[in-house]
């Protein structure tokens, strides 16, 4: 009996979700209020700055495209890392990391999807076409739901987080892809021009409010993604409360 | 079409999906709560508050 | 017999993740040839109702050979052949829901597909009409395929000459009723009405072949 | 209820495997089939079940209820080396479906599932999917199948296989029941099921090459 | 090692027919196409190479789900994986066996492919060559989902579905080194070479992933 | 040849099956694992043939020609619940295959195909393919297996299921020989195997539910 105890809280030491739940509810409200705050601000500066003398208003779409499309890649990145977490170090809080972000991924990734078409047909003249760049994000979308039905198709969450995360990881390859598929082929779309190593090549006018909804949209992804796994931790409490009882009650009778 | 619609039709989508997503998470989490204290109300406890000898066969 | 249908719905719908996988599925084949024959836009709606009706047919094979080896491998086919309600119509049932879990959500997702092709309303809506009817027919023919594997344990190479050949016209005036939708001079009326008769002809002989095959497949 | 086998023989692949086997059962009667492995006894219970034809001879089934001409296969479960169960699936939509779609058969009722989950000591666990049992808890809800939708015919080849000797014993009680009800039954084992007054019919294998149609 | 790849060629060639469904399936998509495009010759030998090369890798899903769940389902799997040859090395010779019984019949076929769709000879040369370098990244990449599939109780589908979108960039780079052969300006190296990379990126990526999802899915 | 296990734990799903099992066994000693169903018999089994992670603990391997740190699964035969055998090869392929496959492990040797067939006396059947057998010959020749590659170590997970008497008797005359030539048996089984002088661990399964991670 002992070293079974023993067992298991070397384990807890090792990954203790108490402790991170104790975290998330302290950060949580201080998260969504800097959201907001964000959000407040980066819609001030994107609505009172001039509209560009190309592109007209619909300038503004910039302001949730491009954040949205950083997001939907950086998303997969987290999933990527929580994916070596959960491979290397098999801890717990990496595969419900990855699995909860996953939604979320594909949340951004439908937003840049849908404001690009929305930008595309005044710009372009079509809702969509099929480059590289646009092709390849649509990819990525497929492969978050693909993940999704994935962890809802197994039962074992521990199983499943493990082999999800080889698939996460070699699904990796797509992101220099979309990064670089605009410079790798000809396409409509626009190359890079704040991410560059040459630094950034925008209007200061357009950067300020970008960069600051770019922030505001990371922070918002960050608050979601902890509440999102704290859901996921107290699921999985639940269910191990429940079979526990299950079990007890079987014992007694 | 104006252009304004695009930029209001981008916006008004963007806040739609991460609504969604703020909704579901929000709904998500006091479902889990709620479901942790029904359990909790019917005698089922922490296993860590217990004496481990009661889980051993 | 609902017990049946819905067992195999189920089983289709747990292992893969239900309708929303067809169209997931779909929707990636048809991601991925842009990037093969290229962007253009106008290509792309000409071929585009060939390459939904070809994804249909991938999604009914991907699976449809398993549809009685599966059974028989945990020992379910034993009882279903025991069973008084007839064979046919067991099979037919098993081919239905194969159907509805399979085909039937590519054929919701066909217009969504449609768009991403570049197709107009009138390709979509034909696409559409097509598909809901032709598509039994491939399942149909699939199912006397799959009866045919369990019978033989080494009678893959039988099933695939079999079945694909067959498929071959349901694709061909699918197809062809759906251009014909589409340009002026052809009407469309005649390969639809084919294709009908194509699907309810299957509809007849197909349970009925793998019934029969099944009979003989005692061992 | 009366199943009669008369001068039965079978044949897989080239060889006859056996000829000549005849039996009557009554209400109340079981058979038990032993014998070296291979020496026919899936196949003759297959062949009693309808699954696989006679080479001649012809089995055959009268009773109330029983319109004449009837399949015995309609009137009999069949337990065989596999449980028929979906691994997908949790054992209770396992059950259950068999359950409505079986039906059961005219003069007698079935249990329930849980009933019957109870019955072979697994009472808690029907919401497991079938894959994530042991081979024996596999086994005994195979067994549960039989209770869950009534027939007079109890077709069991290597029934015990994989079971404890709890089970085996719950299994040998299972079986008497159904035997005192009116029920027939028919096994095929390698171990002593525990049944009084069984007929037993040792088979031996091989009866002779099936050369007939060439010679 | 080499008895595992006889045993793995001869149950393709004996029981799942494999090279011959994939063959078939294959002229079943060349087939259906012209309905799509037209008669119109030109655009055929244009859209050619791509058609061939989404018919390889279309074909090349058929059978590639079960790649490891026929194994794990009559518990061969097991004696794998506690064997000492590493597991990479065991995974990497399962799909070498795939390849041959199923994509290399396809390269083998693709010439006549070739001539049904019109194309001209350095075309037909092109697209085989390609599809002998570039096909074998197809399978790697499959085999990482065929592993997946092991835990899955039914993979079809949603195997291809996680499989597809990495086989993008294979496909990309395959069509577009074929009309750099065809067409003058674009020279033929680059992509090409890239191809030959992508292909031993996964060659030495796609077993090493499959092998880690193998030994994470004990159960 | 020395196999140890200490204190060894497993998990099947959320619940540990069992913890805290230990064991020696030497050349020549055989463990025997009993129990009733889904109390963890071949779970264990499969924890030390390493298809399955240990929760805690390890299984290691010491002895001549074994390097420190192999893997002991490296060494053994599992002989599971299901055959590892092609139904659409024949009997003579399937061995071949394994025989190769497999090779013999270091400090032994193996017999013929033929000679393995005899010994599990299905000679001259080894043509057929093996979907062709019956339970208890498909069962026969998968412990034909066993022998057409040397391993010192045989891990055997209810092996005498669908076997007849004699073909027990040949199996546990294997077994005490594979034992007098300085082997290692472990078996989990629910009859009697007829192995003499053998250790006995009782399996009681359930453990405790492995909650402490989300608790
Ligand atoms: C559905 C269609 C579209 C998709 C999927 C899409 C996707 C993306 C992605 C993934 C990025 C991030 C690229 C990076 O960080 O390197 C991006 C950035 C950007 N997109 Fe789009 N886009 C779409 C349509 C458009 C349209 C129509 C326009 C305007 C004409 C546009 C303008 C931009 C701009 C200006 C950037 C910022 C580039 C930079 O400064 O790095 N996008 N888009
Ligand atoms: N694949 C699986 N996934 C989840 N749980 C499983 C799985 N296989 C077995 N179990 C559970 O693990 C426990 C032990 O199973 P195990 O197969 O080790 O039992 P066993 O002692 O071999 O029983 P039997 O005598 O019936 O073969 C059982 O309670 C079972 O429900
Ligand atoms: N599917 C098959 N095709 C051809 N021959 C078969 C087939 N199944 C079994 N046989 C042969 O028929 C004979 C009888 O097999 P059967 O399965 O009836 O034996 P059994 O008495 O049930 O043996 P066991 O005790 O091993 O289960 C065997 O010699 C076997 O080789
Ligand atoms: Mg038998
Ligand atoms: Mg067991």
């Amino acid at each position: 009996m002992s070293e079974n105890s023993l067992a298991i809280t070397k384990f807890s030491d090792l990954a203790n979700p108490t402790r991170f739940l104790t975290l998330v509810a302290r950060l949580l409200p201080w998260m969504a209020g800097t959201t907001v705050l964000l959000f407040a601000l980066g819609l001030y500066l994107g609505f009172a700055a001039e509209g560009d003398y190309q592109q007209g208003e619909t300038v503004r779409i910039m302001y949730v495209h491009v954040p949205a499309a950083w997001l939907s890649m950086m998303c997969y990145t987290v999933m990527a890392a929580s994916a070596i977490g959960t491979l290397v170090w098999r801890h717990p809080l990496a595969d419900v990391s990855a699995k909860t972000a996953a939604p979320l991924g594909a949340g951004f990734t439908l937003i840049a999807l849908i404001t690009g078409s929305l930008w595309g047909k005044p710009m372009w003249g079509t809702w969509w076409v099929w480059d590289a760049r646009l092709t390849s994000v649509f990819v990525l979308f497929l492969m978050y739901l693909g993940l999704i039905a994935l962890n809802r198709a197994m039962d074992d969450p521990s199983k499943a987080a493990r082999v999800s995360a080889v698939l996460i990881l070699v699904g990796f390859v797509n992101i220099p892809i979309i990064k670089f598929s605009v410079e790798w082929w000809n396409t409509l779309h626009q190359p890079a021009s704040v991410v560059r190593l040459d630094g950034p090549t925008i209007d200061p006018e357009f950067l300020r409010p970008l960069l600051v909804m770019a922030v505001a949209f990371t922070v918002l992804f960050f608050t979601l993604h902890l509440a999102a796994m704290r859901n996921e931790i107290l699921r999985r409490r639940v269910s191990a409360q429940r079979r526990l009882a299950a079990r007890m009650a079987a014992r007694e009778a | 079409m104006s252009h304004a619609f695009y930029v209001y039709a981008s916006y008004v989508v963007t806040v739609i999906i991460i609504g969604c997503l703020i909704g579901w998470t929000w709904l998500d989490g006091r479902a889990r709560q709620q479901e942790l204290r029904t359990l909790e109300a019917s005698g089922i406890r922490r296993r860590s508050a217990k004496p481990a000898d009661e889980t051993k066969s | 017999m609902i017990a049946l249908f819905l067992r195999d719905l189920k089983l289709s719908i747990r292992a893969g993740g239900g309708a929303l996988i067809g169209v997931l599925f779909f929707m990636t084949i048809v991601a991925v040839i842009p990037f093969g024959v290229g962007p253009d836009l106008n290509l792309l709606a000409r071929i585009g109702p060939a390459i939904v009706w070809i994804g249909a047919l991938l999604s009914a094979l991907l699976g449809l050979d398993r549809l009685f080896q599966a059974e028989r491998e945990d020992g379910s086919l034993d009882l279903l052949l025991m069973h008084e309600t007839p064979l046919v119509l067991t099979v037919a049932v098993k081919c239905l829901a194969h159907w509805v879990g399979t085909s039937l959500p590519l054929v919701i997702a066909s217009p969504l597909l449609g768009l991403f092709m570049n197709m107009d309303e009138t390709a979509i809506a034909a696409v559409m009409l097509t598909l809901i009817v032709g598509s039994p027919a491939i399942t149909f023919i699939g199912a006397v395929g799959a009866a045919v594997a369990v019978v033989l344990p080494r009678g893959g190479l039988l099933v695939s000459i079999l079945v694909l050949p067959l498929t071959v016209p349901v694709l061909i005036f699918g197809v062809s009723a759906t251009y014909a939708a589409v340009q002026e001079p052809a009407p469309f009326m005649p390969p639809f009405l084919i294709l009908v008769a194509i699907t309810l002809f299957f509809a007849a002989l197909g349970p009925a072949a793998a019934a029969l095959a099944l009979r003989n497949s005692a061992e | 209820m009366l199943l009669t086998a008369e001068s039965l023989a079978a044949r897989r692949g080239e060889d006859l495997i056996f000829v000549n086997v005849s039996f009557r059962l009554g209400r109340g009667e079981a058979l038990v089939l032993t014998g070296p492995n291979g020496s026919g006894k899936s196949t003759l219970l297959r062949v009693i079940a309808g699954l696989l034809p006679a080479e001649t001879g012809h089995v055959s089934i009268a009773g109330e209820g029983v319109e004449s001409g009837s399949r015995p296969g309609e009137f009999s479960h069949y337990l065989g080396h596999r449980n028929a169960m979906k691994k997908e699936l949790t054992v209770g939509e396992n059950l259950r479906f068999w359950q409505v779609f079986l039906g059961d058969a005219p003069g007698g009722s079935a249990m329930t599932i849980e009933d019957a989950a109870d019955t072979v000591g697994l009472g808690g666990i029907t919401h497991l999917p079938f894959g994530y049992l042991s081979a024996g808890q596999q086994r005994r809800f195979a067994i549960a199948k039989l209770l869950v939708a009534y027939r007079p015919i109890w077709i069991l080849d290597e029934p015990t296989a994989a079971l404890d000797a709890s089970a085996d014993r719950m299994f040998a009680d299972l079986v008497t029941r159904h035997l005192a009800a009116g029920g027939i039954a028919l096994a095929a084992t390698h171990q002593p099921l525990g049944l009084e007054g069984a007929q037993q019919l040792r088979m031996t294998g091989f009866a002779g090459v099936d050369a007939e149609v060439w010679a």
